[in-house]
């Protein structure tokens, strides 16, 4: 089945978590919770911050090295969103539980893929920030993230942005960058051949994608602009129809 | 530590030495908590309330002195009015009383003639003197030794034979389609055939203890190191290539002693492959584990020596001949050297607005432990034109595209520098 | 980690209340299950099952592996289940908490021990290549009855399944991609549904025991006991689980056993329904797609 | 009311307008939950919600549901005694957090004679006196300048339910009819069902009636009107049925 | 290699020489070991497994502590001596099968014991198997009982257990089949069988395992031999703990 680039998302199903998410793009689908802020072991608590847990599950098999690598750049980059210092002595817990994968023609019946793992960031971090925003957690920035791969042969270059897995194994660069709602870059993740050209037009297209300039909070009626596959609309528009249907009541 | 901030005027250096030998803390009126601790954060608000609002202010001012201590050499005005109550700490006491602003009293010098210098004596853009060392292991098939400052890396490669019986969805068909038709079968990447293992608890920090289970550090490595010998192409999957040619009955002479053009042949078939097992083991760690790991597979790659294999079809197995001078080197693709650079923000709180910042590339424990933001950058400059093979940052804001710019800058400089001690 | 909250002494004593006049808090009957719902994901072997806000979701994989040395003529299937944080932040990821060694046990014993999945069948070349199929069981919410609604997703999941296609000449066993081969379908020997009973002390009659099927997560807090009947629509009991608590009357007890078959009967029409829905699904799909391909040309 | 207040759709970081804000010449500005103030004078959402302002109290605050419940001082909540210690309950507001400390005397006509005992699960109805990021929060059942217990104290019988933070908040509104559209209560009221109910903003409602039939579904009837989110006609309907089944 | 039943049907008489409804050899010991609050020994045919109590003693050690309890803790370990099967092999301690067993021993005496008369306390039950030969958890269970008994703790009546099984192989739906009492491991490899305990004479089924598969026509009768057994192993189970009674009384009155 052709995988939608169109995201999706399902927000605050899963009724014993503080907060919850499913986000599916690009034939991914990972279910993400969150539980806080809550009671930490002693001997993990920070005295000044929150602790923060994140937990990467794979759809098969056990988790391993891959999983832990994903976790540690997840963990690094949800510490600068979340307002940790407003929860000394707390606990966090980020579970992302990936539940699909797009079809891998080769490995179709392998259990662990064997690279590529960074195809999954993207879904990982959106889905991690969504479950964050259903669990009304606090937080300094919301963050949006982008893959873009680049397709170069010789002489011609080609960006795709949110690329099938086809095109990002088969492409001569593959960049996966987050920003914040600021257009501040928290995440970059590049790989392949590229040039220092290359990658600054990356950056300044994922820039684009992620944040756009007039969004103020003002700024309504998104005239004129064409909001496909900018992801911060996405999740405006996605956490704004929750927030409208929670607070129905809500004159 | 508002009030470091207050009183950083009185970081004096001595005359003949640049290198602070000790620092002391005078406090100037007012009586010292104690037990002497970090202050929290709620202290900290009333410490720097108090130093705003009141004359008997808590200031805690800063003096270096020479090694020879002599504490009236630079006497700042306002320690010299209270100079009864100094309390004095050495160098490494303060650094571990209070980190954040012992770098940045280190990196925002006072005196405009002074250059931002780091705790460990370096520019924040210089890196440490590597040391390499090959071949010292006789048993593995290519071996390193990589010192940079005092981290220390050892990375033994061993070559192991897989049959392609022995592979479970191994089809002749698959391996004949190059990958360059499209999403292509990499049989480098499909069959593990590179398995890096990092090994960290050998008590090369007090952080890891010895005989525990692979910490997350080392298995985040591992997947570093493991993606980025795949995604650049370093390897020439020919040369873990194992083909055997059937004898050519109609021509008994042939036999196969010359295996140049054995793949041009139809009836040539892949009877096996070398799989590399890259063991990463770190004798001592002070910092920056990933440039020097990275450094140590690159150098050990480049010594290995693959003994000639092939397959005996009357025992059915793979021998590999002793002699030396059939054995392979690998070819590699290209040359590429990882530099990592933290960023040490002025603020010690990660939401702080403070665009104060340096980046301090090649860094050590020390600053490590005080920097959120990291970058990592790959590049060969094995030819011409710079290609980099992998950026990664993740942790913080600060780096964007100039800083990025910058760094790549840094990581040329350094390849050059690697390179001739690779190469030679 | 900070451990399972247990319910206040106001929910325990209402709850005994209600029991006392045939009421359950969600005011179903005693015999009452929760709605089932059950869906499949755009790939083969994922299944996804909801018993009220129970939600369990099945992901069933395959590969080539050599089989163990004292079994070559059979293929291995494991089943695995991890509570994660996702469910309760009380459960650890390092260490299996009592309620998942049950819940494993259980399945192994329905699916594996019962020959289910008939492993001999996943035999490529004796000894030496067989399929491995593994189901990873994720609970992605926990609101009671875990062990029915996984075995329904874990079956489901197994019946939807479809592995590559092979096929061995002498030691050589090609396994084809899906895009050279349609996949071929697990060979299921029958399928053995669970049917859990919780059991709690009359406090009405002396003795006397109250069932409750399908229980939420609070009234499993409370039970003093609890069976677990695995039996096919053949009425081939598989298992039966009534691992201590509150002793039952042994022709009450049999009593559940028929309560079972007639259930799992039920479970066993709606898992077919809903598989040929979405076989239909798929056909249309595939039909589209070939449409498509055909007017790209 | 509506003519005061304002609503906007925020994400966390968002920058708000400041002719967004409320300007009130004398009184300072107010910030409510789910906004913080970075210094020298940025203020920004840190949840996704609306953003409220009230010109007349100079106030603005985001309005959002979901989440967790973290202890705010002046809340009304009920907890759950887990232990006690020589002269403090030990109780949980919110599951799997730092327990809240009770003190054993700060209940009615409480001495340390006659204090209550409550036993490991016993529900109790307190007011937040201290809650602070770096402490674990503190509750009371008496009200410290009356010395009564004004409704605070130990809930005996009935059933508590989950609802939804939002839903706690909407049924404690001064005027829930009006400001938070709902008349499940009063609608009840006005079919003639009688009932006791406590509500905490911790998520929970304690209901109490004659019949144990009565009191689920009362209590179903406010996690329905929550969880379907139930218009007010809808609501009217419910109240109607549920009275008919009592 | 299926197990040859076919001589059964004939002689109506087992390999081992019993009749359907015959019990092995059950000898029990009380108070086998000093040092122990309760203890016991029991053989059931060649199964044979050693239980020590301690406890009800105070709930000590990290994680033990359950606030608000206000009744016992039962906890049972179950080691499995290397020795004890045909080959040896080494359960490891998360050996999930012997964790389920532990379980239910401890859930099933969770019901039956006063517990609430002990708050805050431990009792801790531990199992040694010096030898099997089938209804190991129902040996285990036998010797919990007893040596409960020695250890004194108030409980409501004995939990006795069997295992009972069916001559009829699981697809066969033989009318002609036979419900078995009391297998080995021999039977136990080749036929369906399940463990039942009961509640001294009552008819109440405490625990009840089945791991087998069988059509559902058997259970009622392989239910109705095993219920009956366990009243069998509670007779001898009593005439253990009063002859052990008797014994005592005597020398108290010395």
């Amino acid at each position: 089945m052709v995988a939608s680039k169109e995201p999706s998302v399902l927000l605050s199903h899963l009724h014993r978590a503080d907060g919850s998410a499913t986000f599916s793009q690009n034939g991914y689908t990972v279910i993400g919770a969150v539980n806080g802020p809550i009671e930490v072991p002693r001997r993990h608590e920070l005295p000044e911050e929150a602790v923060i847990e994140v937990l990467v599950r794979p759809a098969a098999g056990v988790g391993g090295t891959r999983e832990r690598h994903l976790e540690s750049i997840l963990h690094s980059t949800l510490r600068q969103i979340i307002l940790v210092h407003n929860f000394p002595r707390h606990l966090i817990q980020v579970t992302l539980q990936i539940t699909n994968t797009p079809e891998n023609k080769n490995t179709g019946s392998k259990v662990v893929q064997a690279g590529s793992h960074l195809a999954i960031l993207p879904a990982l971090l959106q889905t991690a920030v969504l479950a964050l925003l259903s669990a009304s957690m606090p937080l300094a920035t919301i963050l949006t993230s982008v893959s873009i791969a680049i397709h170069a042969d010789g002489k011609s270059r080609k960006l795709i942005t949110h690329p099938s897995l086809k095109e990002f194994e088969s492409a001569s660069s593959v960049h996966i960058m987050a920003f914040t709602s600021h257009g501040e870059p928290l995440v970059v993740e590049s790989q392949g051949t590229f040039t220092l050209e290359d990658w600054e037009e990356v950056f300044e297209t994922v820039k684009a994608l992620c944040h756009a300039e007039h969004n103020r909070i003002d700024d309504n009626a998104m005239q004129g602009v064409d909001g496909k596959g900018n992801m911060l609309e996405f999740v405006k528009s996605a956490m704004g129809e929750k927030v409208a249907q929670d607070l129905h009541w809500h004159t | 530590m508002a009030a470091w901030v207050e009183r950083k005027q009185s970081l004096v250096y001595g005359s003949d030495d640049w290198l602070p030998r000790k620092l002391v803390l005078v406090r100037a009126g007012g009586t010292c908590p104690a037990p002497f601790q970090r202050p929290t954060k709620k202290q900290k608000a009333s410490v720097a309330a108090t130093a705003s609002s009141s004359t008997r202010a808590l200031n805690f001012t800063l003096h270096i002195t020479s090694h020879h201590g002599i504490k009236s050499q630079s006497p700042s005005p306002m320690a010299s009015t209270t100079p009864q109550s100094a309390l004095s700490f050495p160098r490494e006491t303060f650094a571990k009383l209070s980190p954040h602003p012992y770098l940045r009293a280190h990196l925002q010098p006072t005196s405009a003639t002074a250059t931002p210098t780091r705790a460990n004596g370096r520019s924040p853009s210089q890196f440490r003197t590597p040391h390499i060392n090959n071949g010292s292991l006789t048993h593995a098939d290519g071996s390193a030794v990589v010192r940079i400052g005092d981290t220390t890396v050892v990375c033994g490669i061993r070559g192991e034979i897989l049959l392609t019986s022995k592979v479970p969805g191994w089809r002749a068909d698959k391996a004949a389609a190059e990958p360059s038709s499209g999403a292509g079968y990499n049989e480098i990447k499909e069959l593990d055939l590179l398995v890096p293992n990092i090994e960290l608890a050998t008590g090369c920090s007090p952080a890891f203890m010895p005989v525990i289970p692979p910490s997350t550090l080392a298995q985040d490595l591992s997947t570093k190191i493991y993606s980025l010998l795949h995604s650049t192409n370093l390897l020439d999957r020919e040369d873990l290539r194992i083909w055997y040619q059937p004898p050519d009955l109609s021509d008994p002479d042939r036999m196969d002693d010359d295996s140049e053009d054995d793949e041009e042949t139809s009836a040539s078939e892949i009877k096996a492959f070398w799989a590399l097992y890259i063991d990463i083991l770190f004798i001592s760690l002070d910092g920056n584990p990933f440039d020097a790991a990275w450094a140590a597979v690159m150098s050990a790659l480049k010594n290995v020596r693959l003994p000639k294999a092939y397959w005996d079809p009357d025992r059915e197995m793979i021998l590999c001949d002793d002699s030396v001078d059939k054995s392979k080197k690998l070819s590699l693709n290209g040359l590429p050297v990882a530099i990592t650079a933290l960023v040490f923000k002025a603020k010690e709180q990660a939401q702080s607005k403070d665009k104060k910042y340096w980046i301090l590339v090649d860094p050590d424990t020390f600053e490590e432990s005080l920097c959120d933001e990291s970058v990592t950058v790959v590049v060969d400059c094995s030819e011409k034109k710079t290609r980099i093979l992998s950026i990664t940052k993740s942790g913080g804001t600060i780096v964007g595209r100039e800083e990025m710019k910058d760094i790549v800058k840094l990581a040329e400089q350094r390849s050059t520098e690697l390179s001739s001690i690779l190469n030679g | 980690m900070p451990r399972e909250v247990e319910p206040s002494v106001n929910e325990r004593q209402f709850f005994e209340k209600a029991l006392a006049e045939n009421l359950r808090l969600d005011g179903r009957a005693f015999d009452q299950f929760r709605d089932l719902e059950l869906s499949f994901g755009d790939e083969f072997g994922v299944a996804d099952v909801r018993l009220g806000k129970t939600r369990i979701h099945t992901n069933i994989s395959a590969e080539v592996t050599t089989p163990y040395p004292d079994k070559p003529f059979d293929g291995l299937f494991t089943i695995t289940t991890e509570l994660s944080p996702m469910t309760s932040p009380h459960y650890e990821t390092s260490r299996p908490s009592d309620p998942e060694i049950l819940l494993s046990r259980i399945l192994e014993k329905n699916l594996r021990r019962s020959q289910a999945l008939d492993t001999e069948s996943l035999c490529l070349i004796a000894g030496h290549k067989v399929w491995s199929v593994r189901a990873d069981v994720h609970i992605l919410s926990h609101d009671g009855n875990l062990i029915d609604a996984s075995c329904i997703s874990v079956l489901a999941a197994l019946q939807h399944f479809r592995k590559p296609d092979t096929s061995s000449e002498g030691e050589n066993v090609t396994v084809y991609t899906l895009e050279e081969r349609d996949p071929v379908p697990l060979s299921l020997l029958h399928f053995p549904y669970c049917v859990t009973f919780s059991f709690y002390p009359s406090t009405v009659e002396e003795g006397e025991t109250v069932i409750l099927l399908d229980s939420t997560l609070l009234e499993e807090q409370l039970r003093e006991g609890s069976a677990t009947i695995g039996i096919n629509k053949d009425g081939e009991l598989c298992q039966i689980a009534k691992l201590g608590g509150i002793s039952v009357d042994a022709v009450a007890f049999l009593g559940c056993v028929q309560v079972a078959l007639a259930r799992v009967k039920e479970i066993s029409t709606f898992v077919i329904k809903r598989l040929a829905e979405d076989a239909k699904k798929r056909d249309k799909g595939d039909l589209m797609a070939e449409l498509r391909a055909e007017n790209d040309r | 009311m509506a003519s005061t207040r304002t609503s906007t759709f925020v994400l966390p970081g968002d920058r708000l307008d400041p002719a967004s804000l409320p300007s009130h010449p004398t009184l300072p500005l107010k910030l409510g939950p789910g906004l913080r103030h970075i210094p020298p004078n940025t203020i920004t959402p840190t949840v996704a919600g609306q953003l409220c302002t009230d010109k007349r109290k100079n106030a603005v605050w985001v309005e959002f549901n979901g989440g967790r419940y973290i202890p705010t001082t002046g809340d009304l909540v009920i907890a759950t005694i887990q232990n006690s210690a020589v002269d403090i309950f030990y109780a949980s507001v919110s599951d799997y957090a730092p327990k809240a400390t009770l003190p054993q005397l700060s209940f009615e006509g409480a001495t340390k004679k006659t204090r209550p005992q409550l036993s490991f699960g016993a529900l109790v109805y307190a007011r937040v006196t201290h809650a602070n990021k770096h402490m674990d929060p503190e509750l009371e059942c008496v009200s410290q300048s009356t010395g009564k217990s004004e409704g605070l104290g130990p809930l005996t019988g009935g059933m508590v339910f989950d609802i939804s933070l939002g839903m706690a908040r909407r049924l404690m509104l001064p005027k829930p009819v009006e400001q938070g559209a709902l008349v499940i209560l009063d609608e009840l009221g006005g079919q003639g069902v009688a009932f006791e109910i406590a509500v905490g903003r911790n998520g929970k409602v304690w209901v109490n009636s004659n019949s144990v039939k009565g009191t689920i579904a009362i209590g179903r009837a406010i996690q329905e009107t929550d969880e379907k989110a139930l218009k007010i006609e809808e609501q009217r309907k419910l109240a109607k049925k549920v009275a008919r089944e009592i | 290699m299926p197990l040859d039943t076919s001589t059964y049907s004939l002689a109506l008489l087992r390999l081992d020489g019993r009749r359907w409804n015959e019990l092995r050899r059950l000898t029990a010991q009380i108070s086998t070991q000093v040092a122990a609050d309760g203890s016991s020994y029991l053989e059931m045919g060649n199964t044979k497994v050693m239980c020590t109590v301690a406890g009800p003693s105070e709930a000590k050690g990290a994680g033990g502590v359950r606030l608000g309890n206000d009744r016992a803790d039962i906890r049972v370990s179950i080691s499995i001596a290397g020795f004890s099967g045909v080959d040896r092999k080494k359960s490891g301690r998360n050996d999930k099968r012997l964790m389920e067993m532990q379980h239910t021993i401890a859930s099933a005496f969770a019901q039956n014991l006063f517990t609430k008369l002990y708050p805050h306390s431990t009792i801790s039950l531990s199992i040694h198997v010096l030898s099997q030969d089938g209804s190991l958890l129902a040996a285990c269970i036998n010797a919990c009982t007893i040596a409960l008994i020695d250890a004194g703790v108030p409980m409501h009546d004995y939990i006795c257990a069997c295992t009972a099984g069916s001559t009829s192989s699981y697809s066969s739906n033989d009318e002609t089949a036979d419900p078995l009492l009391d297998l080995n491991t021999m039977e136990e490899q080749e036929l369906p069988f399940l463990t039942v305990a009961t509640m001294g004479e009552s008819d109440s089924v405490s625990v009840l395992i089945m791991e087998t598969k069988v059509q559902v026509g058997r259970l009622e009768g392989m239910l109705a031999v095993g219920v009956d057994g366990c009243k069998q192993v509670r007779a001898i189970l009593d005439g253990v703990a009063r002859a052990r009674g008797t014994k005592m009384l005597e020398g108290s009155r010395m």
